[in-house]
């Protein structure tokens, strides 16, 4: 919905950033309580616990005050580096580690305002990251030129997988869950396939293509300290496009306005056809744009895993900016920067990086229930006030089936 | 059963939806509720069937206090309801709606379907319902799915019957039966309680009628009170329910309709050979009883039905075969029957309901882009010009009632240069001062010389509106008689009589073939 | 949960050097049953009889791997161990950039190594050949089978130089044992479900020796093996010794095709502790003891009368270059 | 648009899949009996292919059954053409399509390439038998997943969270059977374990009225996570807490004996057995029972039911745990059958085929039991067909679930509607 007079700033304050603020707080609680009791210090501490109960707090906070400070060094600011390029290297790292997860979850976020659940970035991104390695390394071309055909061979492979998506689902009703897992795994297949023949790389037995030329790689932006690459920009693009896409655009109207109420989109006149073919044509595009953030920007090649687990964590990360660009952006450098910070935090403090996702995952259930934080810290719930259309707010269609 | 509500107040937030309602309903009468939408009627009956809690005050039962924790308890208490909204699984047949909260089972709580179908078919019998057990409620028509709905709250022994606005969606026939009915269960003793906006059948019904008013009761009026008077009472100022409209014959013929055919998906003819012809400046109102085809005719001229053969020409341009878009683009206004799931976009904001058939054209888009701006001024000025009652029109038309969204899609249409405008049930649960209003906007714009269809199972409103009547019938036109036939004629045409059969037929009882009420003016375009 | 509170100083058992050995997972994690797990024994070996202090770090993708490396290196590591041929040139260029630092880089080769480096692969078909001949002497339904998680080539190695090795029999014996499976692949290293049908659809056909080349799912096989209603099903167990390592394995497993990436990678470790740093490329074959085919145990007696030595001759034609396993 | 969308969002009931009509089967028809003439008749690989009826380890050996491939090739091929005419005259004449014509065209052409592709492999013969049994096996999880997600749906709850219920099983069965040492003390971990997330899911989607399917996704990497930290912390430390007890077969004793059947249907774990009665009873306990008339009426108009007095939250709690208890106990099955211990992510996305299952399924149990077999059969297919030495390659071959269900679900199923009430959370004042 068009509404001009609320900025991104208010809304996040009436969204309430305290709740969020302490939606954070309490998974890093429940996180660290798990670090905690599978430390081994801690453990060691607690068997003489009557003894000298100090030890086995003093200890349990050691660890987890050591991988949290770890984490927050490895994402955002290393205060122990030397340098100041060594102390934003981290906040570099995230937002490396943000791009592919940025635009894969715009594209989930727009499938999702469409009143598509869509599970298929996964596949979406593979087709891209396919499309944009063929190009990347049998052409022989000048720079801007040869990364250009690249982003559009990207744009176009995901474009076709979530493309599919839509037509099947508009044509024979098909639903859009099967059909997006289906497809992930035809993906990963079709992958697998290619990369023992066509796309195999020369003198190699393994499953991996040749390295993609430098003209079709996005450039390093800080220089080769850093792995931040023009792939980055190219998000921050897509979620301006996204933001004016869904906020400025007829289109976006339409597509709004076929996932709130497909039988009054189509009596105003919208062909609900073309604008679910269309939603999954652009969902698609975004996640095989992360296809190329990953081959062009960060591997330089195509393996198995290229995908690693992008698609998915996309899915969460939209949920979390509640389909909303500028919500998913924020979303992405959070995840982004659990990613870098985890790497950091398992290697100083050997925690191991599981905890990232159960910190994660809580986050993001904290942060959509509002009232249980409230509870949580004994903030007084404001009767009433109910959450009043929390489908609505989370922007994701709510239902896995049906035509709504 | 005697029933009171004593200082009955519910607040929603900080919103108070009713303030200290006091009431009695006597065992054998019917006690009717009048009030405008919104005025807290349903909420109240709510509260008293225990789907709310109320926020003060208490409910007694033949003078003991009484609390309901759920509708379990009501109508453990003998309490029953027919709500506004039906309250019937769509999928279930009707046996297992009926069963449904109060089962026969058989060991292992295997359903004993068969009891409950013989206790439907009991009841069916006894008041003449003709409600086949096994029938899927989704399958039947909206007559049926009400009967069904009393159905249940009779197979429950209920003393108190509530009846939120049933007669919303029901024919006219339907109607007179359902009044029957009421008369019936009176008589056996049933106390009830009966909303609706349609004054005269207030007036047929009730023994006591009790007005409500932004949530408080005004006052008590006698059901031989004239409509014009209860009106007044309703809404708190003077209504006139007269319009006040000339009759106009027309100019040339705009909206040439030719042997019109839709086929649905089971390959039934749903529309049959239709011919129709619609001049510019006159309102042809399309009768019929729901579901014989006057949903498919507007549709078929929006573009939306498949299976559809024949011509739809406007200005003598083809609109068969193009799309909804190119339709509305041509100029087409239109009011769908079902505004909350066709009308408007409940989680949109009014304010981009208002554009919903025109955000990509000029001036609401440039180029692929939305103009906020113009969007919000256009929100604006409709707004104030329609009346639309809300605090701002960023909120969402989820949180208008009824009335207010039905305004929201004709201020919208009305926002074109139409060349045709088409209403479908255009004040469907509408209260009288909302219907009014809608009434002299749609007159509005027949006097702008536009050609305009309005389909209504409702006769008043056929009455009301209609230069000429259409009557459709199984899918086949019946016939087109002047916009004073009586109901007399309009109803046996409606039962699948032809015009002229319908008016021998009055003629031959020695009624009327003309709307007494009708002002008789012959020709002349206003 | 009592006890005495250790006294203040109390240190570890082993005695601790300055020195940081680390590693670096693929995807597979420490717990992959596979390369990962049996180098990173290498590593806690180190730790426990070289006293170095350790580092470890999962990927969980691709995407980790050049940052893990990166965080290994601000970490001040002496060593650094990669497992897997997903790491690509990340541990190549990490040593060109830190020529301090030494390199072990598991399953994966360059074509020049830097003196920094040392890189460890193994021909695991010379192993899995003479597995295969023995699986063949073994059978008494003429059928062996073998799968594979994933198409790649530490794996298909294994398969293919297994299949090679029952030809070998059939061919040295006029024989006619058949070798299946050797396209048929799980499709991930982790489907318990998918890769234990797999199994049992071998055993239903009358396979009784099962070489599953496919991490943590090996066990699958080792389980329908114990399951089976013939006691004389079998499974080569790969990477480690499957009889002590395999759940079950004392009654499964016929032989193991070993491929002895802890002590390399140990070993790796020692000798630059030792101040004895070689680097290069080294291959583990028969020869080297860098592979080879574990004991028979309780099986030994079930072989065909002769057996060993037979494998001991292919063995050396095998070092001797004239047999190719892979051929 | 028509009468019925005044009262409720109309809904159809959990019927089987229908058979498929319109145009687009009509395509697929034709489509499907084409490629039958071309590649059965006329690229018909020739020679003869082996179906063996019995394992080899079996008491009791049945014959094998050859196919001569190029006559059974054009018997199918032309089976195909005729039911495409078939299905083109009935439409002709205006008349549906019966139920049993796609099931049997579907049937014909599945036979007919597998005999192609059977015929084609280096070894142009195949165990039935294990294909089958293969089919149940791989089917099992799935079942249980579908069932514990239909549990939850027909309230009106979606369940995403399928795959962190079995996940969170399969842990527990290991740990809890471990520690105990007993089968019982695995089972009920296991259903605990799936409760456990059901409780998750209930308490953020029911009470707290957080949108069901970021919940679902959101449990599912968590559980992820969960069980991936406390495998490395706790499992692995080699106490013993990863060596759960075996679930062993159970052949019942004549019936196990019967040719392909026996080995098939009565020779089971006690999940297996479970599996048959649970699709039973849940397909009875829906649509027979008050227990069922209520769960639905609760998932297709939660006010309804409301208003006859079913306590609408109470109801979906309830299913939502029961739910979880089914799917956990499904998911023992991959550390007390298929394997002997747990091990990373080891569900491996089961739970999201469990949910194409589910919807594949129409929400109706033996739908989604039938669902599932498919899945099963399609994957069992290409190992058997692998094993055989198929000329297909291996990742084309991986395929073929997924593009089965596709043109399965695309092509006869069409679009299936989910209880009408389904993701929306249900409050009153
Ligand atoms: N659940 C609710 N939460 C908040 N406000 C509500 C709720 N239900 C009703 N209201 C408000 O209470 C008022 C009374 O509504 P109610 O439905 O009782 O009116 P009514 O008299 O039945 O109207 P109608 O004639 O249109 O049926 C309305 O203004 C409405 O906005
Ligand atoms: N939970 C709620 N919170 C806030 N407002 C509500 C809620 N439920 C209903 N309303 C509001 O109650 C008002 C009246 O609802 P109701 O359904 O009675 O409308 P209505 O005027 O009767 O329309 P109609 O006659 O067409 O049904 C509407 O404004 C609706 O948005
Ligand atoms: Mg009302
Ligand atoms: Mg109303």
């Amino acid at each position: 919905m068009s509404s001009p007079t609320r900025s991104p700033l208010q809304r996040l304050r009436r969204s309430g950033a305290l709740v969020s603020v302490l939606a954070i707080l309490a998974s890093f609680v429940v996180g660290g309580l798990l670090i905690a009791f599978t430390d081994r210090d801690t453990k060691e501490a607690a068997g003489y616990f009557f003894a000298r109960p100090t030890d086995m707090l003093s200890a349990a906070w050691d660890a987890v005050a050591g991988a949290y400070a770890a984490m927050f060094r490895g994402a955002v600011f290393n205060y122990d580096a030397g340098t100041f390029l060594g102390m934003i290297h981290p906040l570099t790292e995230t937002l490396t580690a943000a791009t592919p997860l940025l635009t894969a979850a715009l594209g989930v976020a727009i499938a999702f305002r469409a009143g598509l659940f869509n599970i298929g970035a996964q596949g979406q991104l593979i087709l891209g990251a396919i499309l944009s390695t063929w190009i990347g390394f049998t052409l022989e071309l000048a720079w801007p030129l040869h990364l250009l055909l690249v982003v559009l061979g990207a744009l176009l492979g995901g474009a076709l997988w979530g493309g599919l998506v839509g037509w099947l689902k508009a044509r024979t009703g098909a639903h859009e869950v099967i059909l997006t897992i289906m497809l992930n795994y035809v993906a990963l297949n079709l992958l697998g396939y290619l990369l023992n023949n066509a796309l195999q790389r020369e003198g190699s037995t393994n499953p991996v293509s040749p390295v993609v030329n430098p003209s079709a790689q996005y450039p390093l932006l800080l220089g080769p300290e850093f792995r931040l690459h023009l792939g980055f920009l190219v998000a921050v693009a897509a979620t301006a496009f996204a933001w004016w896409l869904m906020n400025r655009s007829t289109l976006g109207f339409e597509i709004k306005a076929v996932g709130a109420n497909r039988a009054a989109a189509r009596t105003a006149g919208i062909d609900t056809f073309k604008v679910t073919v269309l939603a999954m044509v652009i969902a698609g595009a975004l996640a095989g744009l992360s296809g190329a953030a990953q081959v062009n920007g960060t591997e330089k090649f195509l393996s198995e895993s290229i995908a690693a687990s992008i698609g998915f964590d996309a899915i969460t990360v939209a949920l979390l900016g509640r389909s909303r660009p500028i919500g998913v952006f924020f979303a992405a450098l959070l995840f982004g920067a659990f990613r870098a910070g985890g790497v950091t935090m398992q290697i100083a403090t050997g925690t191991p990086i599981d905890i990232v996702l159960v910190v994660q995952s809580l986050i993001v259930l904290f942060i959509a229930a509002p009232p249980l934080v409230r509870a949580m810290f004994g903030l007084n719930e404001r009767r009433g006030k109910k959450n009043k259309n929390p489908k609505g707010a989370a922007g994701a269609p709510a239902t896995v089936g049906g035509d709504q | 059963m005697k029933l009171e509500l004593q200082g009955i107040t519910k607040a929603f937030g900080g919103f108070v939806a009713n303030d200290s309602i006091d009431l009695v309903v006597e065992p054998g009468t019917v006690h009717t509720l009048l009030g405008e939408n919104g005025a807290g009627k349903s909420t109240l009956m709510n509260v008293l069937f225990g789907l709310y809690e109320p926020t003060a005050g208490r409910i007694l039962i033949d003078g003991e206090p009484v609390a309901f924790r759920g509708p379990g308890d009501a109508m453990a208490h003998g309490i029953g309801m027919v709500h506004q909204h039906f309250m019937l699984v769509p999928v279930f047949t009707v046996a297992e709606n009926v069963a449904l909260g109060d089962e026969r089972t058989r060991a292992a709580g295997i359903l004993d379907l068969e009891q409950t179908r013989r206790a439907v078919r009991e009841v069916s019998d006894r008041y003449g319902f003709n409600v086949d057990p096994d029938a899927r409620v989704e399958d039947l028509p909206v007559g049926v799915q009400q009967r069904v709905e009393i159905i249940k709250a009779l197979v429950r022994r209920a003393d108190l019957l509530i009846l939120d606005e049933p007669t919303a969606v029901l024919t006219p026939k339907e109607t007179d039966e359902l009044i029957d009915i009421i008369g019936q269960l009176k008589a056996s003793g049933t106390a009830i309680i009966f909303i609706s906006h349609k004054l005269r059948e207030v007036k047929a019904v009730s023994d006591t009628i009790t007005v409500i008013r932004r949530g408080k009761v005004v006052g008590t009026a006698d059901p031989s009170a004239d409509a014009t008077e209860l009106a007044s009472l309703m809404v708190g100022r003077a209504v006139d329910l007269s319009l006040g409209r000339r009759h106009s014959d027309g100019g040339d013929v705009s909206l040439e309709i030719r042997d019109l055919t839709v086929i649905d998906e089971l390959g039934v003819p749903v529309l049959d050979h239709v011919d129709l012809d619609v001049r510019r400046g006159e309102i042809l109102a399309v009768a019929g009883v729901q579901g014989n085809g006057q949903t498919e005719l507007v549709e078929a001229v929006m573009g939306l039905t498949s299976g559809t053969s024949g011509s739809i020409r406007l200005e003598g341009r083809e609109l068969l075969g193009r799309s909804v878009k190119e339709i509305i683009n041509s100029g087409v206004g239109y009011v769908p029957e079902d505004r909350s799931t066709d009308g408007v976009i409940g989680s949109f904001s009014i304010a981009d309901n208002l554009v919903l058939n025109r955000y990509d054209r000029a001036p609401v888009a440039r180029g692929a882009s939305l103009r906020p701006s113009i969007i919000a001024q256009n929100a604006d000025e409709k707004v104030r010009e329609f009346d639309i009652r809300t605090p701002s029109a960023q909120n969402t038309a989820s949180t208008l009632s009824g009335g207010n969204q039905q305004k929201v899609v004709l201020a919208r249409e009305f926002s074109r240069e139409l060349k045709l405008f088409i209403a479908a049930q255009p004040t469907r649960g509408v209260d009288v001062g909302s219907i009014e209003f809608l009434h002299r906007r749609i007159l509005a714009e027949r006097d702008k010389d536009i050609p305009v269809i309005v389909v209504s199972t409702e006769l008043d409103e056929v009455a009301e509106l209609g230069d000429r009547i259409a009557v459709l019938f199984h899918g086949r036109l019946m016939g087109i008689v002047p916009g004073n036939t009586s109901r007399e004629v309009l109803g046996l045409m409606m039962a699948g009589s032809t015009a002229e059969e319908a008016f021998a037929e009055a003629d031959r009882s020695g009624r009327s073939t003309t709307d007494p009420d009708e002002p008789q003016l012959p020709g002349g375009i206003a | 949960a009592c006890g005495a509170a250790p006294e203040e100083g109390d240190g570890p058992a082993a005695e601790e050097i300055d020195y940081k050995a680390c590693m670096v997972s693929d995807e597979g994690g420490f717990d992959d049953a596979s390369f990962n797990q049996a180098s990173h024994e290498g590593l806690l070996k180190a730790e426990e009889e070289l006293g170095v202090q350790v580092l470890d770090a999962e990927s969980t993708s691709t995407t980790d791997m050049g940052p893990n490396i990166d965080e290994m290196v601000q970490q001040g590591c002496n060593i650094i161990v990669t497992a897997g041929f997903m790491f690509e040139n990340l541990p190549l260029d990490a040593a060109e950039a830190n020529t301090d630092t030494k390199f072990v880089v598991v399953d994966y080769g360059y074509e020049t190594v830097p003196e920094n480096m040392r890189t460890l692969n193994y021909n695991t078909a010379e192993a899995a050949y003479l597995a295969g001949y023995a699986a063949a002497g073994y059978s008494k339904s003429g059928k062996v089978g073998t799968y594979g998680g994933g198409q790649i080539t530490t794996v298909t190695d294994f398969m293919n130089g297994f299949a090679n090795g029952v030809a070998k029999y059939n061919e040295d014996k006029g024989a006619d044992v058949q070798a299946v499976g050797t396209d048929t692949f799980v499709g991930n290293f982790s489907d318990t479900v998918k890769a234990r049908q797999i199994a049992d659809n071998f055993i239903a056909d009358g396979v009784d020796v099962i070489m599953p080349v496919a991490g943590p799912l090996g066990q699958t096989a080792v389980d329908a093996v114990n399951e089976s209603s013939s006691p004389d099903d079998t499974v080569v167990w790969v990477d480690t010794d499957g009889h002590e390592y395999a759940n079950g394995g004392e009654e499964a497993v016929l032989t193991s095709v070993m491929k002895k990436m802890g002590e390399t990678t140990f070993e790796s470790i020692e000798q630059d502790v030792n101040g004895e740093w070689k680097g290069g490329a080294y291959l583990g074959t028969l020869e080297n003891g860098g592979v080879g085919l574990a004991p028979f145990y309780n099986f030994e007696s079930k072989l065909p009368e002769g057996m060993q030595s037979e494998l001991d001759a292919l063995k050396e034609q095998i070092i001797a270059g004239e047999i190719d396993p892979l051929a | 648009m028509s009468t019925r969308t005044l009262t409720a969002p109309a809904s159809t009931a959990g019927t089987a899949p229908a058979a498929g009509t319109g145009r687009r089967s009509l395509v697929l028809y034709s489509a499907g009996a084409l490629i039958a003439l071309v590649l059965f008749a006329f690229m018909s690989p020739g020679g003869t292919a082996t179906f063996r009826l019995s394992a080899a380890s079996d008491a009791f050996q049945i014959p094998a059954l050859p196919v001569a491939v190029t006559p059974a090739g054009w018997t199918i091929a032309l089976l195909l053409l005729a039911g495409t005419a078939y299905v083109l005259w009935l439409r002709r004449s205006g008349r549906g399509v019966p139920g049993w014509v796609p099931a049997v065209f579907a049937l014909l052409f599945v036979s007919g390439v597998l005999i192609w592709m059977v015929a084609s492999a280096t070894n142009p013969s195949i165990s039935l038998l294990s294909l089958l049994t293969g089919t149940l096996a791989l089917a099992l999880p799935m079942v249980y997943g579908s069932m514990g997600g239909l549990l939850a749906e027909r309230t009106g709850v979606v369940n995403i969270a399928i795959e962190g219920q079995l996940l969170l099983g399969a842990f527990a069965a290991a740990l809890g059977g471990s520690i105990s040492g007993s089968l019982i003390g695995a089972l009920v971990s296991a259903a605990l374990g799936g409760v456990i997330v059901s409780s998750l899911l209930t308490l953020f989607a029911v009470k707290y009225q957080v949108n069901q399917i970021i919940v679902g996704v959101v449990l599912n990497v968590l559980v992820s996570g969960l069980t991936g930290f406390l495998f490395g912390t706790l499992l692995s430390g080699g106490a013993g807490l990863n060596s759960p007890p075996r679930m062993p077969n159970l052949p019942i004793p004549v019936l196990s004996e019967i040719p392909i059947l026996g080995p098939l249907l009565f020779n089971q774990t006690i999940l297996g057995y479970l599996m048959f009665v649970l699709v039973a009873v849940l397909w009875v306990g829906l649509y027979k029972t008050r227990w069922g008339l209520r769960v639905r009426a609760v998932g297709e108009h939660p006010k309804a039911a409301d208003t006859v007095g079913i306590k609408v939250n109470r109801t979906r709690v309830l299913n939502v745990l029961l739910g979880g208890a089914v799917a956990g106990l499904g998911g023992s099955f991959y550390t007390l059958v298929s394997v002997s211990q747990f091990s990373r992510d080891m569900t491996a996305g089961t739970g999201f085929i469990a949910l194409a299952a589910l919807i594949f399924g129409r929400w109706n149990p033996i739908g989604a039991f039938l669902a599932s077999l498919l899945f099963g059969f399609a994957t069992n297919l290409q190992y058997v067909l692998s094993q055989a030495g198929t000329e297909v390659p291996s990742h084309f071959l991986a395929m073929l679930p997924y593009v089965i269900t596709i043109l399965a679900v695309a092509g006869l199923v069409g679009a299936s509607r989910a209880p009408a009430a389904s993701g929306q959370p249900y409050t009153k004042d």
